[in-house]
């Protein structure tokens, strides 16, 4: 039923391009992370990226908000491109920072703000950044709290929660922008498979609403049950992508077989 | 027009100390007021920190300083100076029970105190170069370190020294003599300094001097600070 | 014994402290209140410097680089008292050299102005040292997710960085202002009469040295209590959100 | 410890030549006649005021530790003498504390004839033990309060992970608490050597001869104002430029997040 | 078959009695965390931790070597009790330090010494504190480094190291450390399913080879194969335990139910 109703959504904005990554690579020193990445999600796409632990995927989703400089490729979004320095840092910072607000971030490892407190580190990037009024934007807020189960703790600061508490945070934080984009990187790490189905719920209403969402993770299971277009990572690579019925149930690439062996 | 004249901030009694109303008496302050007088110059005391006061000069905060300032060689290379005003000899002043005579041999291997940037500065350098000399910012801390111990004798000014051994402080010393003139460095007495080339200011300067040592009121003044005059050609 | 019995004589020093002349209490407090004000203008200054010049310092380009570390070590090198009478004679030696020849008249520098131009250019080095080193003890991710959501760069450092630094920069900024009231007695040789100038006049004028070094200690020591208990409680609020190491083993 | 290679970038071939200009120009239009004759005692004093800073800051900073520790997490009884410590250190001009030390307390040891009499006489005669003392309580004393921010600033995680390894507490705070504190506050302590540095010249007040003095000197015998100043700040700047650059080599090796990412 | 060897290992040292906690509570002011918390492990025991969000397994695990001093309760390691003063910290240093050293610990954020190397964060607590020479330290480090795929990384820091690489190498350091008894929290949550494999498979090393495991985990396919005993803690309580073919398979409390339900 999952991979139908992502197909549903597929079909319906196939046309409209909500970003798209060409051939990105990065390195680090000597040490090459991404070897030419391309990628596209359209509208409502639910796009899940696997891989082993190393294999450049933080560093993906980091490259397109610019949070590290690429290497080299051309990454556009919402059909804008990027305007990039021939060195890979971000030509004009107006550009970035307006493309960044329609980008979500959920940091794997949560980066809440120390010194304020949930509620506060919900409101911020609205009330500051998008200008909501703030009274708007605490009811929201609340609303987005109370959503992940964190209504009691809207007054705690982040270092007195537990780390599945500080990850639904940092959704929450995330939602409360209205992204365009959703960059998860593995949203549910630190969550027991009760709320991880509640994440799975919130997904998919945001992609029934229309939202794009790249989403790295290392539960097959949840990437079968929410991804319309599964991209298997190896060494900077993609190795393999597509339907995840494909991807899970027919794997080609030796490697992906040998990855997946495991999950049974 | 106006004329600043820099006096050092740092006060120096009986020639210039602050009240606690703010304004400056003592002896040199009241003689800057006659000279000023008798020239028809329209003085105002600014006082400056002793070790900005050639500066200020030169920056032209100051148009002259009076400030128990000895004539000097090294001095005149960078200021000029008016004729002198007044001029006391320098002594040296040591415990009672030390057996110190106000010459090199005799300071010989003992520590000698002096204030910095004084001419008995120069002097004791130029001249006691066997003993130790421990340069101190304020007459103040040379007498005290004498007192304690800590120095054998100090080399300083006739006047300054005639107070000190006469206080409590100074109970313990005596002074043991002048020491031999060197004028290149004790210098002929104390002048107005004046920027480089402002001869109008120097010679309305020295007329203001020369008024007052004539009609007395530089007599007059001495004489209700010292018991003797502190003038002499 | 002497200054012993000195500072014993107390009835003698209440009478040289009280506030109108003869006492020189007064004076001291005109002194402090003139030291204040000059290092409140100059730390604040400072502050605004060290922002930019950690700024500069930290994301600017090489030649921002390498200016600001030539200000920063040749201020921070430099004596103060050798900047001031550098800055200050020199400086108003030039002004009035430029006004001459503009055929105006000599044009004063006010104590005060020039005390919080000078003592704030040195101020702004350490500042920026200081709030370099703060910035970069913050995580990189508290950063990271202001920029992931597009937050423009003064507000990221308006809205993180400053409050997330703040706790790292706090007791460095206490010593700083610190500085900055003592250094004003370094404008003593341009003839501006601060708390110290004020005290060694009075001291030299009476020869009551200990009384009124006594009464100067314990005037700064005040400005310093009070500091103190300011800075405390801008550290707690900066601390707000972390766990206290105190009492754990 | 420089690559030349980083020097020849244009920019600062260009800082470069307006430095030169301006060495240049100052060799031509100042005097520098004096020199000669105020060379020997110009290096005694430099040498005087390097010993005296890198004394007064070693022993300051082992006094800072436990000041700074004390403060950050000692009981109210270690907590509360460190605080009173630091606070009045902190809170008067270091000046009055040499002044203090010298005049006040210097000058009671003679009128105690067993001390006058005894071997350390000859010791507490000279200025210089003072001096020590004054600056070595100064410099502990900021930067007790320094450690104590920096102590209370290591990320508890990074403390709890230690715990839980059953280090001893001194090994924790030796392999992990002190590095993790000093790491984050290099870049301040940096600025505060400096700062002593610069309060070296203070000891020149109660007879100490250093190169502040030295110049003092110059100035006081030839009437030379700028030139002896200049000189003086070009020797502050070296020592000061070798501490920055010690400092910056303590910071590289750990590496804190890339500066300029 | 996991759970038959997990048996064997049982029935081998159930005599023997690694860690025992009797009544542990805990509050955070007004918020009482755990609730009278009692749980006995015997050595060669892996004890597997479940529970939502919140339900305090991090705090129990922190409870058990000190790291958070308990309210209330008993600890005994080892046969030998804690010393506990009346406010519940630890009366004698001494003795937690030692007891400490056997118990090797993996926290949920990984906690790596940001200041040192791989390499160093692994000999750290053997040369320093186990006094073990330096040589023979890293000579054993290296094997562990290895052992968890970062022998490539031995060099760098922590900050620079994926998620995933950064919880191996956590695990490899409390290795180091030959503890009695492994506090796990969570470590498997940055892993990939490879991965997660791989460290199943270190697990059942280490129970073979006696070694006691509390282990707070919420991917339950990993519980279920790793354990054999599960505990189920609810808002501070434990709600259900036993082997964990009988609480996965049959669980009693509705709660313990509705939990499992999303994991299917
Ligand atoms: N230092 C603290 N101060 C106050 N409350 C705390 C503190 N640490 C934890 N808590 C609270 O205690 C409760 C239990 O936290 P704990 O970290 O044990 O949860 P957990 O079971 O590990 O959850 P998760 O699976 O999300 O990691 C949470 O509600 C949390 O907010
Ligand atoms: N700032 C950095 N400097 C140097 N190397 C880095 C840096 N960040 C990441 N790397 C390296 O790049 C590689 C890819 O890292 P990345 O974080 O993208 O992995 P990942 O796929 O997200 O892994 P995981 O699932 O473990 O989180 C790793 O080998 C990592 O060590
Ligand atoms: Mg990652
Ligand atoms: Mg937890």
């Amino acid at each position: 039923m999952a991979e139908l109703g992502a197909e549903e959504i597929d079909t319906q904005n196939a046309d409209e391009e909500a970003i798209r990554v060409t051939d990105l690579r990065k390195s680090f020193g000597t040490l090459e992370v991404l070897k030419g990445v391309s990628l596209t999600a359209h509208k409502g796409d639910v796009v899940a990226i696997i891989g082993g632990s190393g294999s450049g995927k933080s560093t993906f989703l980091r490259c397109v908000n610019f949070l590290e400089t690429p290497s080299a490729g051309q990454i556009i979004v919402g059909g804008e491109e990027i305007k990039m320095r021939p060195d890979g840092s971000p030509a004009d910072r107006r550009q970035i920072e307006r493309i960044r607000t329609q980008l979500g971030m959920v940091f794997q490892a949560f980066n809440l703000w120390t010194h304020r407190t949930l509620l506060e580190n919900v409101i911020e990037v609205p009330v500051h950044v998008l200008k909501v009024p703030r009274a708007q934007a605490i009811k929201r807020a609340e609303e987005l709290l109370d959503r992940v189960g964190l209504g009691d703790k809207a007054d705690v600061f982040p270092s007195f929660l537990s780390g599945g508490q500080q990850q639904r945070a940092a959704i929450a934080r995330a939602l409360a922008v209205d992204p365009r984009v959703m960059l998860f990187d593995e949203p549910t790490s630190a969550l027991d498979p009760e709320l991880v189905g509640e994440v799975l719920t919130v997904i998919r209403d945001l992609a029934a609403e229309g939202r794009t969402m790249l989403l790295v993770t290392h539960e097959m299971k949840f990437a079968r049950e929410v991804a319309n277009h599964v991209v298997y990572l190896f060494e900077g690579r993609i190795e393999e992508q597509g339907p995840p019925a494909e991807v899970f149930g027919n794997p080609k690439s030796a490697r992906l077989k040998q990855f997946l062996k495991t999950v049974g | 027009e106006e004329v600043k004249i820099g006096i050092a901030a740092e006060p120096y009694p009986p020639f210039a100390s602050l009240d606690a109303s703010g304004s400056w008496v003592g002896w040199e302050v009241e003689v800057i007021g006659a000279i000023c007088a008798a020239a028809k110059l329209d003085c105002v005391i600014t006082p400056v920190a002793w070790d900005g006061i050639i500066p200020s000069l030169t920056g032209q905060q100051i148009d002259a300083i009076m400030a128990s300032m000895s004539i000097t060689e090294e001095r005149m290379k960078t200021i000029d100076f008016s004729n002198p005003y007044y001029n006391t000899p320098a002594v040296i002043v040591a415990d009672k029970s030390m057996d110190i005579e106000p010459t090199p041999a005799s300071l010989a291997g003992k520590i000698v105190g002096i204030q910095a940037s004084t001419i008995h500065q120069a002097y004791a350098q130029e001249h006691f170069s066997e003993s130790e000399i421990r340069v101190y910012q304020t007459q103040d801390e040379a007498n005290q370190d004498l007192f304690a111990g800590r120095v054998d004798a100090i080399q300083a000014d006739s006047i300054a020294m005639a107070d000190f051994v006469a206080s409590d402080a100074g109970a313990c010393c005596e002074i043991k003599g002048p020491v031999e003139n060197d004028v290149s460095i004790l210098g002929r007495g104390v002048g107005a300094g004046v920027r480089k080339g402002d001869d109008a200011l120097r010679e309305a300067l020295n007329g203001g001097i020369a008024a007052i040592l004539a009609d007395g009121t530089h007599a007059e003044i001495t004489s209700r600070y010292f018991s003797a005059s502190i003038y002499s050609e | 014994m002497e200054p012993l019995l000195e500072l014993l004589g107390l009835a003698k020093s209440a009478e040289l402290l009280s506030l109108s002349p003869p006492g020189w209490g007064g004076n001291l407090l005109r002194g402090l209140v003139n030291s204040l004000q000059i290092a409140f203008g100059a730390f604040g200054f400072g502050l605004v410097i060290g922002l930019f010049g950690a700024y500069g310092k930290l994301y600017g380009g090489v030649v921002i680089r390498d200016l600001l570390a030539i200000y920063t070590t040749v201020i921070r090198a430099v004596p103060e008292l050798v900047l001031i009478l550098i800055l200050y004679y020199v400086g108003t030696d030039l002004v009035n050299k430029i006004a001459q020849a503009f055929g105006y008249g000599r044009v004063e520098i006010s104590g005060v102005f020039a005390g919080i131009w000078v003592l704030g250019i040195v101020q702004g080095a350490y500042s920026t040292e200081v709030l370099r080193g703060a910035i970069q003890a913050i995580p990189q991710g508290q950063i990271e997710a202001a920029r992931a959501f597009g937050m423009p760069s003064l507000m990221l450092m308006r809205r993180v960085t400053i409050p997330a630094m703040m706790s790292f920069a706090v007791p460095g900024l206490a010593n700083l202002w610190l500085i900055a009231t003592k250094d004003t007695a370094l404008l003593a040789i341009v003839g501006f009469s601060e708390l110290t100038l004020e005290t060694r006049q009075a001291a030299a004028s009476t020869r009551a040295y200990f009384t009124f070094f006594l009464a100067a200690g314990a005037l700064y020591m005040m400005v310093t209590l009070f500091s103190g208990a300011a800075f405390n409680r801008i550290e707690k609020w900066a601390r707000r959100g972390q766990p206290s190491l105190r009492g754990k083993n | 410890m420089f690559d030349l290679r980083d020097l020849m970038k244009p920019h600062r071939i260009v800082l470069m030549l307006i430095f030169a200009a301006i060495v240049v120009w100052c060799a031509y239009t100042l005097r520098w006649d004096w020199i000669p004759t105020y060379a020997p005692l110009a290096i005694e004093g430099l040498w005087r005021t390097i010993w005296i800073l890198i004394v007064t800051t070693v022993l300051g900073f082992f006094l800072a530790i436990p000041l700074g520790l004390a403060q950050a997490i000692g009981p109210w009884y270690l907590a509360a003498p460190a605080k009173v410590f630091c606070t009045i250190i902190r809170g008067t001009p270091l000046l009055l504390q040499i002044w203090l030390l010298y005049y006040g307390l210097g000058s009671l040891f003679p009128q105690i004839p067993w001390i006058r009499s005894s071997e350390l006489w000859p010791y507490l005669r000279q200025a210089w033990p003072y001096a020590v003392l004054a600056l070595t309580l100064s410099y502990a004393g900021y930067e007790g309060e320094v450690m104590r921010g920096a102590f209370s600033g290591v990320n508890k995680g990074q403390l709890e992970a230690a715990n839980a390894f059953g280090m001893p507490r001194l090994t924790m705070f030796r392999r992990i608490w002190l590095p993790q504190a000093i790491r984050n506050v290099l870049p301040t302590l940096g600025g505060e050597t400096i700062l002593q540095l610069k309060a070296t010249p203070l000891v020149a007040t109660i007879t100490v001869v250093e190169i502040y003095s030295v110049s003092s000197r110059v100035r006081a015998d030839t009437f030379i104002v700028y030139e002896p100043l200049l000189l003086l700040a070009v020797f502050y700047m070296m020592i000061a430029g070798v501490i920055t650059l010690l400092f910056r080599r303590f910071e590289q090796q750990v590496p804190g997040r890339a500066t300029g990412k």
